[in-house]
């Protein structure tokens, strides 16, 4: 965390909006603000964890980092460089800084194409290398993500779970990124695979430096791995706060309901803890409730809850929090 | 240990292969390698008329030659107009159907992929299509284009590709949400690249699928349109022919429509068994992992 | 067990029953039991009184006939002179549009002198104009103008011995007696012509009973009706010839020799014995026996494929291609047998078979694009060499793809004298010619094949007429 | 245990294409207690599930052992009397709920018709027996749910009307196959406390199957943990947290990241990978990833042995567990 | 719902336009009905006199206005044939085609789903091989023949039922089997596919779990969710069986729409053949309207918003 280090990611203000803006044939009308106005900054070899229940916009916010999704309004740069607005050719050569893990091993490799031609595929459209250097390359990137370079011939269905995830991050790895975006990287890994994953992406950072946005929603996995951690709800931040801080203090209302739901693998622990369950469900983002988003569920709410937005606003500690009575 | 792995999983998959499927694979290819070496199997010239053979039964000898199928309505052997036939009937429903699958699925690709605009116009240039009957679409193609082989080849590819168009469409939407083809985007692929090699091979099944049954509907609609005087030219035959030109003499002749007919039916049989046994093998759930 | 309902399955609906519109088949068939003719003709093919009793050549061009004066048009109202010459100005009106305006055009008035005389004149000295009148239905009047032509059309009404009951457009058409006609009691209480295409079909629904008479049997069928207990075979000589077009203008028939070569290389006998299952005879000219003009006298080519081979060699045609013209309304089998029979001396032909509408055009346009063969079935119902030989070979015919100065004369000539012996010679002249170059080449005198019920009694006529008239339950 | 246990597994054994995919496994489950069935993927927990309920794949056969409900041989039952048997004394629910409900029809009606497969009573008596059990499983507004159909209800919302459907008829014994897996972890904990509740107040005895050792922590009473078709170790909660009997199970508790560890530490990893059913061995399965392999190990499978206080392990080398926890650390 | 019923008008004008455009270019491309009109011997003068009176000597964009105009007039022409307005003579032969139709799909929907659920439900026994051979019998049969064969069997030789013709309710029966048969193929497949698709889901265990038979599970779940995909296919068979049957009307005599259009077609009656296209487009349309509707009864997932 020295001073002079770039930021490999710049959010300002991004929101990401569906539907609604159709002409005469459009859909619905209804429109779906999964993304709400988010700033954030990711360092130089910081993995930064994004938490949030299920529809909360994570994944849209990942999308929009890498260039899949366009935002409705904000900026977005990656080691400087904007992307929104960008052209296919510049967008192109930003996405060689940014690369992307998808939650599900299993859907994210072609099961028609042998892994080596998966993992090669960035270096050859972008005509990097060819030929025998590719194959001494993907062979390299195989034995990083400790797999063996003749696997480069097999198809993804004769591999496990987690060493499909493996694949996944070699490609990634491929163009050199700065940044790896992780949507829920584990989540669909069994546990003793999930180990092996988290220790792989540690050990690269360490090696090589590259800077996470890790999107999660298990929080042990988010502690073990992250150095600060977002939470989300509904298209918004509400928290944000270096790990140490956030699990020793959690400050948000919604947050430390999630801490108390997620249980902890020791019964002593789980069971001796103070629980704090939440009820209802998550609003529909197409309906954001007014006022702090949080409030119909929030066991603090007061009528200002319902009423003014609260802003993030920093902490003594150096957390940010949106909350009124936080 | 992956080779012994590999082979016995070979061995398992093919245990699971019905008895039906193997025998019908097995027909499928003796139909096949018959119409493709017609010349080596047919006993005698397809064309050869001879007027004083006409209509004769399975069996007859004339001038040292046996019928063993019998003769057609100008004593031309009845084997080897069935044989060559087949090349006909199997190379008409081939080939359009490989037209209007490249037809179909290239568009099909295309509206899914680009949405938009393209995706209006060609979605409803299928509505178009679908909305004129085939066999009236193709007499009337035929009418303009003429008869003969390869137009009518063209003629049922270009009157069936909105099938194939509508499933690839509905595939590639399916296909394009998938991570790995979103990886395939920020791997830097280009819309070409990630069509051909990623969304084409994962929607080959479904289409697979439509062709199957469309390749038997092709022999039917050739036939059809030998029935109305616009299919194969004469001599040549296709079954279809050869079927629409037997059905008058259903009372003097049986074995003209006969033995055709019996052939369509094990390859259309044929086709079909294996079509819904490709079909359960690309449900991912009938598959065990 | 006699009904009182007679059935014939037609192959299509009358398209139109106004008489003076089509021409086709199928819809003269029909109308002409609604309607009289103003002349018509006998089982021998002779041209005999209808409605004019008399008629006499007052000069070349004018010719005055009697009518009849005790015919009366279904609705009771009397048939004149009046009508006649209403219907006869009303196919050649321009405004009618009718397709058979070109079969009378050679008339230039028609005028009633009194209730029983009309005056017809033509432009020049036509002798074929009486056996176009044969062709002409006479329209009431008063009853058109009073509807209109496409009322009518619907609901045709004429001095025929039937009248319209019901038309389902394109299924069938009912018929019933009309009591006070003139030659007497129509034979049937009712009359039902059936549109049935497909002949399968059709002899499918005699056999079951459905229906008592069925046009267009092929040779191939006429086993199965005669074998049935219930049905006969009805099978009339016709007009009608067989011939093979082949193109004298364009590609390699233009050759002389090619052409003769086609000539030796078809066994016609072959063709009838065979495929026509005996109902056919074997002709040497374009023209059949009941036609005036037919000679025996021109020698046919014999069948001799060495001859034939010899002469593609010389002409130096050996694997020439050559198109056979052909759409589903020719006998396909015949067109095989042809081709195979003509590629057995040397040269290479190919069948083109396309739709009826394509298939005109193109046999009907320029030479280049004609094919060089084609069948065809020719009548004139008209039963006179002038109405074959002369729109199929006199040069610029829609038809021909020949010329021949000499031939043009001659038919010509022939087609502008009234004197029959004259006539003759010159037919038996151009025959000669034709012979020589042939520009076509005839192959067999077609016969009829009916299929009816054992006990209809009805004897086909030449020119292929089915008047319900003339049928009967045997008793 | 339980001298008198309401659901007893004895050996059972399912057969897939000729491999012994659950081979031998054994449990009991008490009235009133929660037995969670642990293990990675692909070990046959589901398969289990679906054989207490008799409602084996096609392709899959029970090729030995019983399954005793209150001392009724359920595998001895015909298809009939088996019907008869589901949703009134066994019932289960499973991983997706959505995908678990007919979409077309509404969920009153399908709460409804599982209480009228069972009893003969009116329309309007299974709707408000169906009402009941929504309250029940604390949806608010029951009245208005009973008309909604399955995609207008949240998932958390879908597993508890499964659950509704479940217990409509009061079973005795409820199987959960990853009831949570599919949900949020918000949703999770209530469902979770739902159904803790549930054990409470009605006695239902709980077969829930997870691969979430947090879960396990929560709700389980007793934990067996299976490995490639075959039980591990099983034990009571505590037991089996505080002090694993198994090397597997020993690993794979070490392999969750603990408050204890420090960050971005190496987490522990059993090399390898479950084996496939044809590739299962005649000794212990998990002798080619475990540390403490001998040969025995791979020559003899090992039996499960009684370590006391209800603890049981299949390990050749019980006494070495302190090797691995060595390792694991 | 009023987006829907915009959109499904916009659609609807589009693809009628569309289908009208590209018979009336194919149509006039493949020449005109002139020389089928006139008698063997006319001259080319008269050939030309009567193409000109006629109008197709013009150029075909003229034409095409000119027929469009005459639409817009709701004057759909009179045929150059029969002298009869074209839109009547196909009104006259419509009822026989919906008539036919109806039967072709009552043996289509009565065999083919019945047999598709049994295919489904008995996979692997004998009945569902014997099912099997009769749908693919219906499959690869040629209409032609199967249609003579028919007429032959139950016609000719055993009297059962009538030959040809659309007079008595008998006279439907033949017909609508031959008509039927290669429909009733496709819903036998589609029937099976979509049961078989449903059956693996996990509602299907579910419903098993809480006592219910398999053949429980399917009459009161399975069917249901089946026949989205099943609606999907009838919809398209409407509008195949229309004019689909050319030729089996044309076998049958069965004054439908079918064989009027291979007619029409043959003799280039242009106009006709339009009218024909027009309703046959119409009809299509209207019964993917109708599936719409259906699905949303059926599945309360689909609302009408597309
Ligand atoms: N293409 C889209 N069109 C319309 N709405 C969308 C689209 N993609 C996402 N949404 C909506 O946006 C909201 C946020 O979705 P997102 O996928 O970002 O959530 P998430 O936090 O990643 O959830 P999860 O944990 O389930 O992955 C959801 O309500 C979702 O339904
Ligand atoms: N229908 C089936 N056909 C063939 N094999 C099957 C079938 N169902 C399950 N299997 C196999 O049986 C084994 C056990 O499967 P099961 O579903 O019980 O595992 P599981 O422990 O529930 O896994 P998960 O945690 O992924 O749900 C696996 O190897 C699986 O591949
Ligand atoms: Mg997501
Ligand atoms: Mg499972």
């Amino acid at each position: 965390m020295t001073e002079n280090q770039q930021n490999v990611l710049e959010l300002r203000d991004v929101a990401v909006h569906f539907g609604g803006r159709g002409g005469l044939l459009g859909s619905s009308g209804v429109v779906v603000k999964a993304v709400n106005g988010v700033d954030l900054d990711i360092r130089k070899a910081e993995t930064v964890a994004l938490v949030g229940e299920s529809g909360c916009g994570k994944s849209t916010l990942s999308n929009t980092i890498v260039g899949l999704q366009a935002p409705v309004s904000g900026s977005v740069k990656i080691s400087g460089e904007e992307v929104v607005g960008a052209d296919r050719r510049k967008l192109n050569d930003i996405r060689r800084k940014v690369q992307m893990i998808f939650q599900d091993p299993a859907l994210s490799l072609d099961p028609r194409s042998t892994i080596g031609a998966t993992i090669g595929e960035p270096l050859i459209v972008r005509g990097i290398v060819r030929g025998k250097a590719l194959k001494e390359r993907v062979g390299e990137l195989l034995t990083q993500v400790g797999l063996r370079p003749e696997h480069a011939d097999r198809y993804p269905h004769q591999f496990s779970g987690g060493q499909r995830q493996r694949v996944v991050i070699a490609r990634a790895l491929a163009l050199e990124p700065d940044l790896l975006i992780c949507d829920e990287p584990v989540s669909a890994l069994d546990v003793s695979v999930r180990a092996q994953i988290l220790n792989l992406l540690v050990a690269l950072q360490q090696r090589m430096g590259v800077s996470y946005l890790f999107v999660s929603h298990d929080l042990s996995v988010v502690r073990h791995i992250c150095d600060r951690v977002v939470v989300m709800y509904l298209g918004r931040f509400v928290e944000i706060a270096d790990r140490d801080t956030f699990f020793a203090d959690p400050k948000h209302p919604y947050t430390r309901a999630l801490m108390s739901a997620v249980p902890e693998a020791d019964p002593v622990v789980q069971r001796g803890k103070q629980r704090f369950i939440l009820q209802g469900e998550l609003p529909s983002p197409a309906n954001i409730p007014s006022g702090c988003a949080f409030h119909t569920r929030c066991p603090l709410a007061t009528e200002i809850c319902s009423k003014v937005r609260p802003e993030l606003t920093p902490r003594p500690d150096g957390a940010r929090v949106a909350c009124h009575h936080a | 240990m992956s080779v012994i792995a590999s082979a016995h999983a070979v061995r398992q998959r093919l245990r699971r292969v019905p008895l039906s499927v193997i025998v019908v694979s097995i027909l499928l290819s003796v139909i096949i390698l018959l119409a493709i070496f017609a010349p080596f199997f047919a006993p005698a010239d397809p064309n050869n008329q001879t007027l004083l053979a006409r209509l004769k039964p399975p069996g007859f000898s004339y001038r040292g030659i046996t019928y063993w199928l019998g003769t057609d309505d100008l004593g031309r052997d009845l084997i080897s107009r069935t044989l060559y036939g087949a090349r006909i009937s199997l190379g008409v429903a081939v080939l359009s159907v490989v037209v209007s699958t490249l037809v179909g699925v290239s568009l099909g690709m295309l509206a899914g992929w680009f949405r938009g605009w393209t995706e209006t116009i060609i979605m409803r240039l299928v509505d178009i299509m679908m909305s004129i009957p085939a066999i009236l679409l193709a007499v009337l193609t035929v009418a303009v284009l003429g008869p003969g082989f390869l137009k009518l080849v063209l003629v049922l590819g270009l009157t069936r590709w909105p099938r194939y168009t509508r499933v690839a469409y509905a595939q590639t939407l399916q296909v394009s949400n998938l991570p790995f083809i979103k990886a395939s985007e920020l791997a830097g692929a280009g819309a070409v690249r990630i069509l051909f090699h990623h969304v084409l091979p994962n929607i080959a099944g479904p289409i697979l699928i439509v062709a199957t049954a469309e390749f038997g509907l092709m022999i039917l609609m050739e036939s059809g349109l030998s029935f109305l005087g616009l299919g194969i030219q004469p001599p040549s035959a296709s079954w279809g022919s050869i079927m629409s030109v037997g059905r008058q003499y259903l009372e003097r002749a049986w074995w003209i429509v006969a033995v055709p007919g019996v052939c369509l039916f094990l390859l259309v049989f044929s086709v079909n068994v294996l079509g819904d046994w490709l079909r359960d093998q690309l449900d991912p759930r009938s598959r065990s992992r | 067990q006699t009904k009182d309902t007679l059935t014939i399955d037609l192959p299509n609906d009358a398209a139109t029953l106004d008489p003076h519109l089509q021409w086709n088949t199928d819809s003269y068939t029909v109308y002409r039991n609604i309607f009289d003719n103003l002349l018509t003709r006998d089982t021998s093919g002779k041209i005999v009184p209808q409605i004019a009793t008399e008629w006499t050549y007052d000069n070349d061009t004018t010719i005055t006939f009697k009518i009849r004066d005790d015919v009366t048009f279904q609705d009771g109202t009397k048939l004149t002179a009046e009508d006649v010459a209403f219907s006869i100005g009303r196919i050649i009106d321009p405004a009618l549009k009718s397709p058979q305006l070109s079969q009378f055009d050679q008339i230039a008035t028609a005028e009633a002198v009194d209730a029983t005389t009309v005056k017809v004149t033509t432009k020049s000295a036509y002798p074929a104009l009486l056996a176009q009148l044969v062709k002409l239905s006479i329209v009431p009047k008063a009853y058109v103008e009073k509807v209109g032509d496409q009322e009518f059309n619907l609901n045709p009404m004429g001095s025929g011995p039937y009248k319209l009951v019901e038309w389902q457009k394109g299924i069938a058409t009912n018929l019933e007696a009309y009591d006070d006609y003139w030659r007497g009691q129509p034979p049937f209480e009712k009359v039902v012509f059936r549109a049935v295409p497909d002949v399968s079909t059709r002899i499918a629904d005699l056999k079951t009973g459905k229906a008592d008479l069925v046009r267009d049997v092929p040779p191939d069928q006429a086993s199965t009706i005669e074998s049935d207990s219930n049905t006969k075979l009805l099978s009339g000589e016709t007009e009608r010839v067989g011939y093979l077009y082949i193109n004298a203008e364009a590609g390699p028939t233009k050759d002389l020799r090619v052409r003769q070569a086609i000539a030796y290389a078809i066994d016609k006998q072959g063709l009838v014995d065979a495929l026509l299952e005996g109902y056919g005879k074997a002709v040497d000219i374009v023209g059949a026996e009941p036609i005036f003009g037919y000679t025996e006298e021109v020698e046919g080519y014999p069948y001799d494929p060495a001859k034939a081979a010899e002469l593609v060699k010389e002409a130096g045609a050996e694997g020439a291609t050559v198109e056979f013209l052909t759409s589903p309304s020719y006998p396909r089998a015949l067109v095989e047998a042809i081709q195979q029979m003509v590629n057995e001396v040397g040269l290479n032909v190919t069948i083109s078979s396309s739709d009826q509408a394509t298939f005109l055009k193109r046999r009907q346009g320029d030479a280049e694009n004609a094919g060089g063969m084609a069948f065809g079935a020719w009548s004139c119902a008209c039963q006179d060499a002038d109405g074959i030989i002369f729109p199929l070979f006199r040069s610029g015919s829609i038809w021909a793809k020949y010329k021949n100065e000499k031939y043009d004369a001659l038919v010509d000539e022939a087609r502008t004298i009234l004197d029959e012996e004259k006539r003759k010679e010159l037919y038996k002249q151009a025959y000669e010619i034709l012979r020589e170059d042939v520009p076509g080449l005839g192959l067999y005198q077609v016969y009829a094949l009916y299929g009816a019920a054992k006990n209809l009694q009805w004897e086909p006529s030449a020119n292929e007429a089915m008047f319900v008239m003339d049928m009967s339950w045997q008793q | 245990m339980d001298p008198r246990p309401l659901l007893s597994v004895e050996d059972l054994t399912i057969e897939i294409d000729g491999a012994n995919v659950v081979d031998g496994i054994s449990f009991t489950v008490a009235p009133g207690k929660v037995m969670a069935l642990v293990g990675e993927s692909g070990c046959g927990k589901s398969l289990t599930s679906y054989a207490m309920l008799g409602l084996l794949p096609p392709a899959a056969r029970r090729s030995g052992g019983n399954i005793r409900l209150d001392g009724r041989d359920l595998t001895a039952l015909s298809e009939r009397e088996f019907r008869k048997a589901r949703g009134k004394d066994i019932s289960i629910i499973f991983q997706e709920p959505s995908a678990s409900l007919d979409p077309l029809t509404t969920v009153g009606a399908q709460i409804a018709a599982a209480y009228r497969t069972h009893h003969k009573v009116s329309r309007t008596e299974a709707y408000a027996k169906a009402r009941q059990m929504l309250a029940d499983v604390g949806i608010p507004d029951p009245d208005r749910r009973l008309h909604q159909y399955p995609f207008e209800l949240s998932g958390g919302m879908c597993q508890r009307i499964m659950i509704s459907i479940a217990l409509i008829c009061s079973p005795r014994v409820l199987v959960a196959d990853e009831p949570t897996t599919a949900l949020d972890v918000t949703i999770q904990a209530q469902i979770l406390d739902l159904m803790k509740k549930l054990v409470a107040d009605r006695g239902t005895a709980i077969v829930i199957i997870t691969h979430d050792m947090g879960v396990v922590a929560d709700i389980a009473d007793d934990v067996a943990v299976m490995y490639a078709g075959r039980i591990a170790e099983v034990a009571p909660v505590e037991a089996l947290f505080e002090k694993p009997r198994h090397p597997y199970t020993a690993l794979l508790l070490a392999s969750v990241p603990k408050l204890s560890d420090a960050p971005k530490a190496d987490l522990a990893t059993i090399e390898g990978r479950v084996p496939t059913p044809n590739e299962f061995g005649a000794g212990c399965r998990f002798a080619d990833r475990c540390p403490l392999a001998t040969e025995k190990c791979r020559a003899e499978q090992p039996p499960l042995f009684d370590c006391g206080g209800g603890h049981r392990s299949a390990c050749w080398h019980i006494d070495r567990m302190a090797e691995i926890r060595e390792i694991a650390a | 719902m009023l987006n829907y019923a915009v959109q499904r008008l916009i659609q609807a004008i589009v693809a009628i336009f569309g289908v009208l455009t590209i018979v009336f270019v194919v149509m006039h491309l493949s020449g005109d009905p002139t020389l089928l009109l006139v008698p063997q011997d006319a001259s080319a003068e008269m050939i030309a006199e009567l193409r000109h009176q006629l109008g197709f000597d013009r150029p075909i964009h003229i034409q095409y206005l000119d027929y469009l105009y005459g639409l817009t007039q709701l004057d759909f022409g009179i045929s150059v044939v029969q002298r009869v307005p074209a839109l009547d003579i196909v009104a006259s032969r419509l009822p026989y085609t919906i008539q036919l139709a109806a039967g072709a799909l009552v043996v289509a929907i009565g065999i083919g789903i019945p047999a598709g659920i049994v295919m489904a439900t008995m996979r692997g026994s004998a009945i569902e091989r014997i099912l099997t051979a009769i749908v693919v019998t219906g499959q690869s049969v040629p209409t032609f023949l199967s249609a003579i064969l028919l007429i032959f069997i139950f016609g000719v030789t055993l009297r059962w039922l009538p030959t040809s013709g659309a007079g008595e309710l008998s006279a439907m029966i033949l017909p609508s089997i031959a008509l039927g048969a290669l429909s009733m193929s496709t819903f036998a497949r589609m029937t099976r596919i979509a049961i078989i698709d449903e059956l693996g889901k996990d509602y299907v265990r579910a419903g098993r779990a809480r006592g219910l038979s398999l053949g429980q599970v399917v009459f009161r779940h399975v069917l249901r969710n089946a026949s989205i995909p099943v609606i999907t296919i009838a919809a398209l068979e409407i509008g195949n069986l229309l004019a689909g049957a050319v030729i089996i009307e044309t076998v049958f005599a069965w004054p439908g729409i079918g064989q009027l259009a291979i007619q029409s077609i043959q003799s280039r009656d242009f106009l006709v053949v339009q009218v024909i296209v027009l309703l046959i487009s119409f009809v299509y349309v209207l019964t993917s309207v109708l599936a719409d509707l259906v699905y949303v009864v059926v599945d309360p997932r689909i609302r009408l918003v597309r």
